[in-house]
């Protein structure tokens, strides 16, 4: 069981590291834009729920996916690389850090539409029964999404249909600056899923282990055809995007939330039950480090799109015609 | 379904022929589905789908909830991971609700994920005026899917055509928004499995004629064809091209007529503004500027939401007897 | 108690009396097109929450609509001219069965998007509650409206900011050609409306009587501003729209089903209970009859619309440009 | 919220001349109420809302649950019932899943329902491009609205129309559409409370020119107003016109300055295809036939997403330089 704790404590420290060199990023003036919304305090749960998944297993996230993304095998340097809207970017610069996916790695996209990518997974949750796959889909969303219809619709579709999917809930109590007790009346989210026919469980925890465990059956029944919800209680550190500074929270809440950091908790644990010496674990922290630096190389010194990229994967086999050249051909060179 | 295996029909409906597009799609490629409300055991709201469960099983004809955007978005999610959605809304009316995944999704996920994945879906659904659907089931909402990248959009008018693009938008690797008129399902006409003239992006000329293009897609056209008998009498000599895909748009067939003809007509049955109508009469306009002698006309349903009364609903969209008016004008 | 239902009895026999009309009306090939839900079977539901409503309290209704309608005071005559697309209809033949409306009774509009206006009545719920009016606002829709995401979002704003709002689902067991148990996992309504934060009661019996005493609690906590889901369970007797023959119901569920009679009902209970003679019915049943016919007759009299129709009522203050002035004023007379 | 009181400011944000609308009229009206995401204690994702929670309460500026479908649906059901509801949407981008209460509610109730009612609504949101949002987060989809029949359809560019067309549209008894751009918000120039020069359907000419029309609306007036003003130095007039709003269009004031120059450019930040570029170069086409030099050029965005690398991105709209070049090239 503890062989568990190193992995899980090393994929929240990366995603953490990784968030920070994000805003490293946006300091030095190289991201493209400013909508990046970092997931730092939220690593717990793509972690638990990315190791219960298999290797086949797919998923959509929403914009604040980065963490999610990496425990699922994503190349920092290739993130870090579309996040400044580079040609090495995963989506050739073009996708950015709310539209960033890897085929390869079941990213089946993140999405800048609050519950946009639900749906997705209720395909492919379809492709994987209709083809006797052994794979599941898992839609990765914040609180906000639980007040988008798509998301009911899409629940009782997986429920009908028996369908190999989770629909994951990464509830970090705020949609952008709205509480989500000013979002919703009741906040026993698993009694919604479980009135259209869905497993679920909420965590509430700051032990990944714990959360893993708990999690870990939704995960398992979803690939028998039993689809599952499960929301993840957490707290979003930072502000919503980069540029937000979080005014209309509260200073004590936000102190004692930060507290409530999963990565110390493991950090603790691991010392605790002697699995890795504090000497171990500032090692292995300074290899992320270095991981996470090189991903800022990476992108900084990754080239820039060719304008003619414009055109590109618009369609599958042709490109629009640029409006220079239409122009052109009604008023001359 | 009888009728499968032949090859060429003297007549056969709008209706069949989409149908039997399906079937021989199906029949080929065990990844296609068919999913949307009603699609197997009712056979459609119009009919288009009869008979398939029974060939192909419901793992393969899929009724759904009524949850349009989900139905589009499962469509997408299944594309993107093997499958060949060919997905089902019942009227273009839903669009509204709907576009979400057919604009920002279905439509953009190749281009933001850098080539990485095809949505390769089709997406039926139906418009027009004709039964008194009032305001909200009798739409002809082309110029929304038309101006945003990363759709096909495809109108036929004719059985033939019908069959043979739906056949080509279930191969296609991109997202195809298909769209048919209520009222052509029980129109007749010839359809010959081998013999392949439809493509997108290139229109057919109906009939030739070296007065006065009117230019028109979906059942438009066949009022058109109407008007043009009708302009013979009065020796005027119409070309009549239906579109037949609005993306890819033949341009190129649009401007050689118009430049032979020098006068023309844009018949469309969607609204008049921000329209369908005007960007193939700025196309034409831009491109046979200095050959025109009349300027271009674009004839189009009111700028009214459809009411229900027959004679209304009747009176807001072109007639046959205004295309031969507005044509004899033009010729003045 | 026992006064009510002579009142019920009338409203359910009017409702059941004007479809029949409607049917005849088709025939006759007076209707505008063919898009014409009957409820019959379906009047016990609109009777008993008609009932528990006030004077001053609105509602939105689905595409199968009329019975609510009357029940609520609509007029057969201009109800009848608007289904046959005439100037004296309610909505001057422009809105026609699928989109009838009246402001005067309360009537926000029916609406053919299935879900369409179910938000419609969380606005009129911020309303009364912003005025301090005592009305509610009811929303009646048919159990396909139940897999329509805009109804969930509509029930968390309605339970969260304490909106006197009912949801109230019309549930005839089919979408058109496709039962509810192809449509849903769970049947169990209610729970999802509770999840949310809603009083919910379902409602399934042939007495109307009962009905109402069950659902009037609902109503009336909306009006105190908790907000309820109604489900009445009933079946569609006949097709779902004029042209339909419903040939995917099995014909012996069709019998059963239809024997199950809200109105047989309650005319074996007027009569059991001495509340009213057979001759009382026959004669009230006459009169209903007469008045139904006479909507017949007005609706096929009426006048048909002048074709400037058409532009009136797009804008409170200018009317669009017909198409052939706007040709005109590019090449002439 | 400072400022309140006065009525003349030198220099005002468009942010805080779309603030003051909305706090003017609502001192004026009680009836009037402001909700969406966001826009109570947070202020608007764009800040155009700020300080409002505070002056008039949470009963009347209101923090909706990330539902857009429903917030729209309920200003519907609040605009028929007595209030006088501003949402707002955060991006047009949520148009796709909205639609249908825009366009087939709020649209065509009034007509539906026999003019029985109106649903005196404004929905304020923002577009455009400029800050790496993306395909999902960056588009102009104004021709979506102003193809639908029974919607006001405002899109100012300068702080004082924003101001006083705000209000007239708050004032309206029809549903508006106020698109507002993401880049325009901090762009600055006077208002004149009193001096009211904004109508609907009244463009404003923004420099006049006897060589060339230019014509514009929403960032894009500022894009070509700098334009013009490079033309200068080669000698060329252009005249600027910023339409204001797009439903009403002013098409005599179009079509008189385009007669006057013989020569038109269309600029527009949406996509070139069934757009409202093409409505505008259809309109000056079909009018000033006869009149025309050279054929009227719509210059918009690509017929491609929104790519989000900022070099892209850029590329991806109408520049300053095209502009003039266009220009320059019309005039040879
Ligand atoms: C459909 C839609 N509505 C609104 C937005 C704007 N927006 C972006 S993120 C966000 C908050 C989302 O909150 P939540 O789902 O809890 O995710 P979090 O940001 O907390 O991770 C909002 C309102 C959007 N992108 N899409
Ligand atoms: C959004 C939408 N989807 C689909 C339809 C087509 N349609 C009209 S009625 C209907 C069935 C509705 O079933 P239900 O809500 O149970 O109402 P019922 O007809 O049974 O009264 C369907 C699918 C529609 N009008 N609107
Ligand atoms: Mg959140
Ligand atoms: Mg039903």
């Amino acid at each position: 069981m503890n062989t568990f704790l190193e992995d899980f404590y090393k994929t929240m420290k990366r995603i953490r590291t990784f968030e920070e060199r994000v805003s490293e990023l946006f300091i030095k003036g190289e991201t493209a834009g400013s909508m990046l919304h970092l997931s730092i305090g939220e690593e717990l749960g793509p972690t638990c729920i990315s190791k219960a998944m298999n290797d086949n297993d797919t998923f959509t996230t929403h914009h604040r996916g980065h963490g999610i993304f990496l425990a699922r095998g994503g190349d920092p340097n290739k993130m870090m690389a579309e996040i400044a809207g580079k040609k090495d970017g995963y989506c050739k610069g073009k996708g950015g850090s709310m539209h960033i996916a890897d085929m390869s790695v079941g990213h089946l996209g993140a999405n800048a539409i609050v519950g946009g990518g639900i749906p997705t997974v209720v395909g492919a949750g379809m492709s994987y029964k209709y083809f006797s796959k052994p794979s599941i889909s898992v839609a990765f969303f914040g609180d906000g999404a639980l007040q988008q219809g798509i998301l009911y619709e899409s629940m009782n579709m997986a429920a009908l249909w028996d369908l190999p999917v989770v629909f994951c809930c990464i509830n970090n109590q705020y949609g952008m600056g709205t509480k989500i007790d000013k979002a919703v009346a009741v906040k026993d989210f698993t009694g919604r899923a479980k009135s259209f026919g869905l497993n679920a469980c909420s965590v509430n925890t700051l032990d990944v282990e714990e959360a893993y465990y708990k999690i870990k059956p939704i995960i398992d029944d979803a690939r028998s055809g039993k689809p599952g919800f499960i929301e993840i209680e957490c707290y979003r550190f930072y502000g919503h995007a980069r540029m937000d500074k979080s005014p209309y929270r509260d200073i004590d809440e936000e102190k004692l939330y930060r507290e409530r950091d999963p990565i110390k908790f493991a950090k603790k644990k691991l010392i605790d039950k002697n699995i890795l010496s504090k000497d171990n674990i500032d090692k292995l922290d300074n290899e992320i480090s270095n991981e996470m630096d090189e991903a800022i190389s990476f992108a900084i010194n990754a080239s820039l799109n060719d304008t003619n990229e414009i055109f590109k994967d618009v369609y599958s086999n042709k490109n629009p015609e640029s409006i220079k050249t239409r122009i052109k051909k009604i008023i001359g060179n | 379904m009888s009728d499968i295996e032949k090859d060429y029909f003297e007549e056969i409906t709008y209706r069949d022929a989409l149908r039997l597009a399906m079937h021989d799609e199906m029949n080929e490629n065990k990844n296609v589905i068919i999913m949307g409300e009603d699609v197997a055991k009712y056979g459609g709201a119009y009919g288009a789908t009869k008979g398939l469960l029974d060939i192909f099983g419901e793992n393969r004809v899929i009724d759904t909830p009524i949850s349009e955007p989900s139905i589009i978005g499962a469509s997408v999610g299944a594309a993107m991971t093997g499958l060949k959605p060919i997905a089902e809304l019942m009227y273009v009316d839903f669009f509204g609700m709907s576009l979400d995944q057919i604009a920002n999704q279905a439509a953009k996920i190749r281009y933001m994920f850098g080539g990485q994945t095809s949505v390769p879906m089709v997406l039926r659904a139906q418009g027009g005026t004709g039964r008194s659907g009032g305001a909200q089931h009798s739409q002809s909402l082309e110029s929304w899917i038309m101006h945003i990248p990363g759709l096909y959009l495809v109108m036929p008018s004719k059985p033939c055509d019908a069959y043979h693009l739906l056949r080509k938008s279930i191969q296609l690797d991109d997202p195809v928004v298909f769209l048919e008129h209520k009222m052509l399902y029980n129109s007749k006409g010839s359809l010959d499995k081998k013999n392949i003239d439809a493509e997108f992006g290139k229109a057919s000329i109906r009939l030739e004629g070296n007065d006065i293009t009117i230019i028109s897609y979906s059942r438009m056209v066949n009022i058109a064809e109407e008007a043009a008998i009708e302009l013979k009498k009065s020796n005027i000599n119409a070309e009549v091209i239906d579109l037949r895909s609005l993306n890819p748009l033949d341009k190129e067939n649009i401007i050689k007529s118009v430049k032979k003809n020098k006068r023309a007509l844009v018949v469309s049955e969607g609204h008049y503004t921000s329209s369908v109508a005007s960007e193939i009469t700025s196309i034409i306009f831009e491109h046979c500027f200095g050959d025109l002698l009349k300027p271009v006309i674009r004839y189009t349903a009111e700028d009214t939401p459809v009411p229900v009364a027959p004679n209304l609903e009747k009176e807001s969209i072109p007639s046959m007897e205004n295309i031969v008016n507005f044509s004899k004008k033009l010729m003045e």
